[in-house]
């Protein structure tokens, strides 16, 4: 009776497409972007002792991102006059995309991974490689002075931080003795990387910090002095989706920390694997939000220098220090 | 499971886009793309004529390695020359660029 | 699946090209060539190299084209337009990528290329290693000169004596 | 099951694609007023209440260009380390011999690089 059926009911029911639309697909990346959302600026209202979003839900403003969500797709879409429309609705739409892939990456637990490639960690920032020209592109195309310097200060930045970022991940993936997510962690099942890797954790977590744009190093869109940088010129759906990646990369990337570092989903089997991944991440983007409203925003040129002095040497410590962790002193 | 001729044709595909923009284009940038994509066109024909062999064998993939690289440097060095070219002469168009000439 | 991977990647891989060498303007040229060279590094996954892909993807579209857009942005994306004004060459050239093309048909045709099957030990990310570092380690250190020289070139000439 | 190639990330990058242009089309059928046309005020650049003045694309910042070419060469750097750290086990000391020279020799055009920075006023 379904006889035509048939191939759309496998395919739907298959385990890689409701992972793909289910969990850590689609559905749970915009609920969970949202729900950022508002942890964020609950964090950040307690810190500066406010109260924050308020009225939107009975349960202190929970659902005020998914309002917020619905205003911002009602307003009307138009593109600027001599801007470059092609690239104007590209670059934002492709950034989107390329933020939600690497959620795809990660493993949240045994089997409940999108793919699991040999080389994922190389994937994983091979792919953040891509947002620097997506970001100048954006910035370009409209046409605008604000946007034009806060794409140019996005490529400076996200270049000077993905090296130090790269080389941090290097000491991993030295001790681990493979590329492979899945297998890293299940390399960390004697000992979390935190400990030998202690360096490393920090310069990783701060050149992601860089890489996501955030505050202290939120130059790109610095509200105060460029008005949101290259997502100034952004009108309704399109300013979701410059503003969404923020949110999923902040999703991905404490993840990614918690897989390489922290042990993933390893935990005491009294609770399911799922449950210390989620939790872990929770408070590595706890941790990531207490840092932006603690810190003063740095100078580009500061920023610029701190990444190419100070980060990568450290990096090149911690490669040192992981060579002799790993191999043992020269014996020459 | 296609034969691997076809990924010979699309590197001499992509080597004849490169030679016909090498020698039809004066911009010194979009020399360099022609160049850029006469040195994918060479990796693509390495990694497929190591999977060529049987057993397949690994060098291929090595030397793409050291190309890759090779390319990236020869695409900084000779951006910078085009970057210092223009601010010289506000002109990149090569046929235009004859003060060497004497 | 894999056949209608490839013919994806191929034709966008091509277009792509095409479109970089022919695209008025220069912004539009390094945006398809970013594509173009996104295409080959799909063609190189379909060949089981995972790991030369990824870093194609990360230095090529990371690196390489962010490079280019800077400077084409730098640059101006309109200079250094010149009508093409070479009918002869042009010509020539045509009639090379014909000859060139005529080649590909007589290489699709052959049966000395057998269809690729399973890669084993050619496309083991190990084996990869210990060759690059045992067997061309010498060539690793002229690489490693290579690049030194790149970058400090690439800086002396990008030094200025005014201000920005 | 380890896969080598793409068809699990690729097939999940495709549907995200398709799947974002696809809600951006139907959003904008949705969603854009009745009669979609901008008034020309509201179709200016903005900048800050001002009526904006002069070319967008200005005030190149090129002070930093050097920082870009290093960063080309230093990816390509990373991805082959990334080639020897995987394996470090096995190279040991004699097989990781190449690289620790490799680094050194890298490390000389930072110093140059450095150099120029602390010459200049803005990097």
């Amino acid at each position: 009776m379904l006889g035509p059926l048939q191939p759309l009911i496998d395919m739907v029911t298959s385990p890689l497409f409701l992972m793909i639309v289910l969990f850590p697909g689609l559905t749970s990346i915009a609920i969970i972007g949202a729900l950022l959302g508002w942890l964020e600026r609950k964090v950040t209202a307690r810190v500066q002792l406010r109260i924050g979003p308020l009225y939107a839900s009975p349960a202190g403003g929970i659902l005020q991102m998914f309002a917020d969500l619905i205003k911002l797709s009602f307003k009307e879409l138009f593109v600027p006059e001599n801007s470059d429309a092609f690239f104007f609705i590209m670059a934002p739409t492709t950034g989107l995309v390329i933020g939600a892939a690497l959620v795809g990456l990660i493993p949240f637990a045994p089997g409940l991974q999108i793919a699991n490639i040999e080389v994922g960690l190389p994937a994983f920032l091979a792919i953040i490689t891509l947002s620097p020209s997506l970001v100048l592109l954006a910035g370009w195309s409209a046409n605008s002075k604000f946007p034009f310097i806060g794409g140019l200060r996005a490529l400076f930045q996200q270049t000077a931080y993905e090296i130090p970022l790269w080389l941090s991940a290097l000491g991993v993936i030295m001790m681990a003795g493979t590329l492979n997510l899945a297998q890293i962690v299940a390399a960390q099942s004697t000992g979390w990387f935190i400990i030998p890797q202690a360096l490393g954790a920090f310069i990783f977590l701060v050149t992601s910090v860089a890489e996501m744009e955030r505050l202290p190093f939120d130059l790109p869109e610095a509200e105060s002095e460029i008005m949101m940088g290259w997502q100034a010129e952004y009108p309704g759906v399109l300013f979701l989706a410059a503003q969404g990646p923020g949110f999923v990369k902040l999703y991905a990337f404490s993840a990614l920390f918690t897989t390489i570092y922290l042990g993933g989903f390893l935990g005491p089997s009294l609770l399911p694997p799922l449950f210390w991944m989620l939790s872990k991440t929770l408070v590595v983007i706890i941790l990531i939000m207490l840092l932006r409203s603690t810190f003063p925003r740095v100078r580009l040129d500061q920023l610029l220098r701190a990444g190419w002095t100070t980060l990568l040497t450290l990096a090149i410590v911690n490669i040192g220090i992981t060579y002799l962790l790993v191999v043992g002193l020269p014996t020459f | 499971m296609e034969p691997l001729s076809s990924f010979f044709a699309v590197s001499v595909i992509l080597l004849g886009i490169g030679i016909y923009g090498l020698t039809t284009k004066r911009n010194a940038i979009r020399i360099l793309f022609s160049v850029e994509l006469i040195y994918n066109a060479a990796n693509l024909n390495l990694i497929a004529f190591a999977r060529l062999r049987n057993p397949p064998i690994v060098t291929g993939q090595v030397l793409v390695l050291f190309t890759i690289a090779l390319a990236a440097m020869e695409a900084a060095v000779g951006l910078s020359i085009i970057i210092l070219v223009s601010r010289l002469n506000a002109e990149i168009d090569l046929s235009k660029l004859s003060k060497l000439k004497g | 699946m894999t056949d209608l991977l490839f013919l994806a990647f191929a034709a966008v891989t091509i277009g792509a090209a095409i479109l970089a060498i022919e695209a008025r303007d220069l912004v539009y040229g390094a945006a398809a060539l970013g594509i173009a060279f996104l295409g080959v590094a799909g063609l190189f996954f379909l060949l089981d190299a995972a790991y030369v892909g990824w870093f194609q993807i990360a230095v090529y579209i990371g690196a390489v084209v962010v490079l280019i857009l800077f400077t084409v942005m730098l640059v101006g994306p309109k200079m250094g337009e010149a009508p093409l004004g070479l009918k002869r060459v042009s010509l020539l050239a045509a009639i090379l990528v014909s000859l060139l093309l005529g080649m590909t048909g007589a290489l699709a045709n052959a049966t000395a290329f057998p269809g690729k099957d399973s890669c084993g030990s050619g496309c083991d990310l190990y084996l990869l290693s210990t060759s690059l570092l045992k067997n061309y380690g010498v060539q690793l250190e002229f690489m490693s000169l290579v690049m030194a020289a790149a970058v400090i070139g690439a800086l002396a000439l990008s030094k200025t004596d005014r201000g920005p | 099951m380890v896969a080598q190639g793409i068809p699990e990330i690729g097939a999940y990058i495709g549907f995200l694609f398709v799947s974002t242009v696809a809600l951006i089309i139907v959003l904008k059928l949705l969603i854009t007023p009745r009669d979609p046309r901008p008034t020309p005020e509201k179709k200016k650049p903005f900048e800050s209440g001002q009526i904006a003045v002069g070319p967008g694309r200005t005030r190149f910042i090129i002070q930093y260009y050097p920082y870009l070419l290093m960063f080309v060469v230093y990816d390509v750097i990373a991805m082959f380390l990334f080639a020897w750290g995987l394996n470090l086990r096995s190279l040991g000391e004699a097989g990781s011999l190449p690289v620790l020279v490799f680094i050194v020799v890298l490390l000389i055009p930072l110093g140059y690089a450095l150099h120029l920075a602390n010459h200049r006023e803005n990097w």
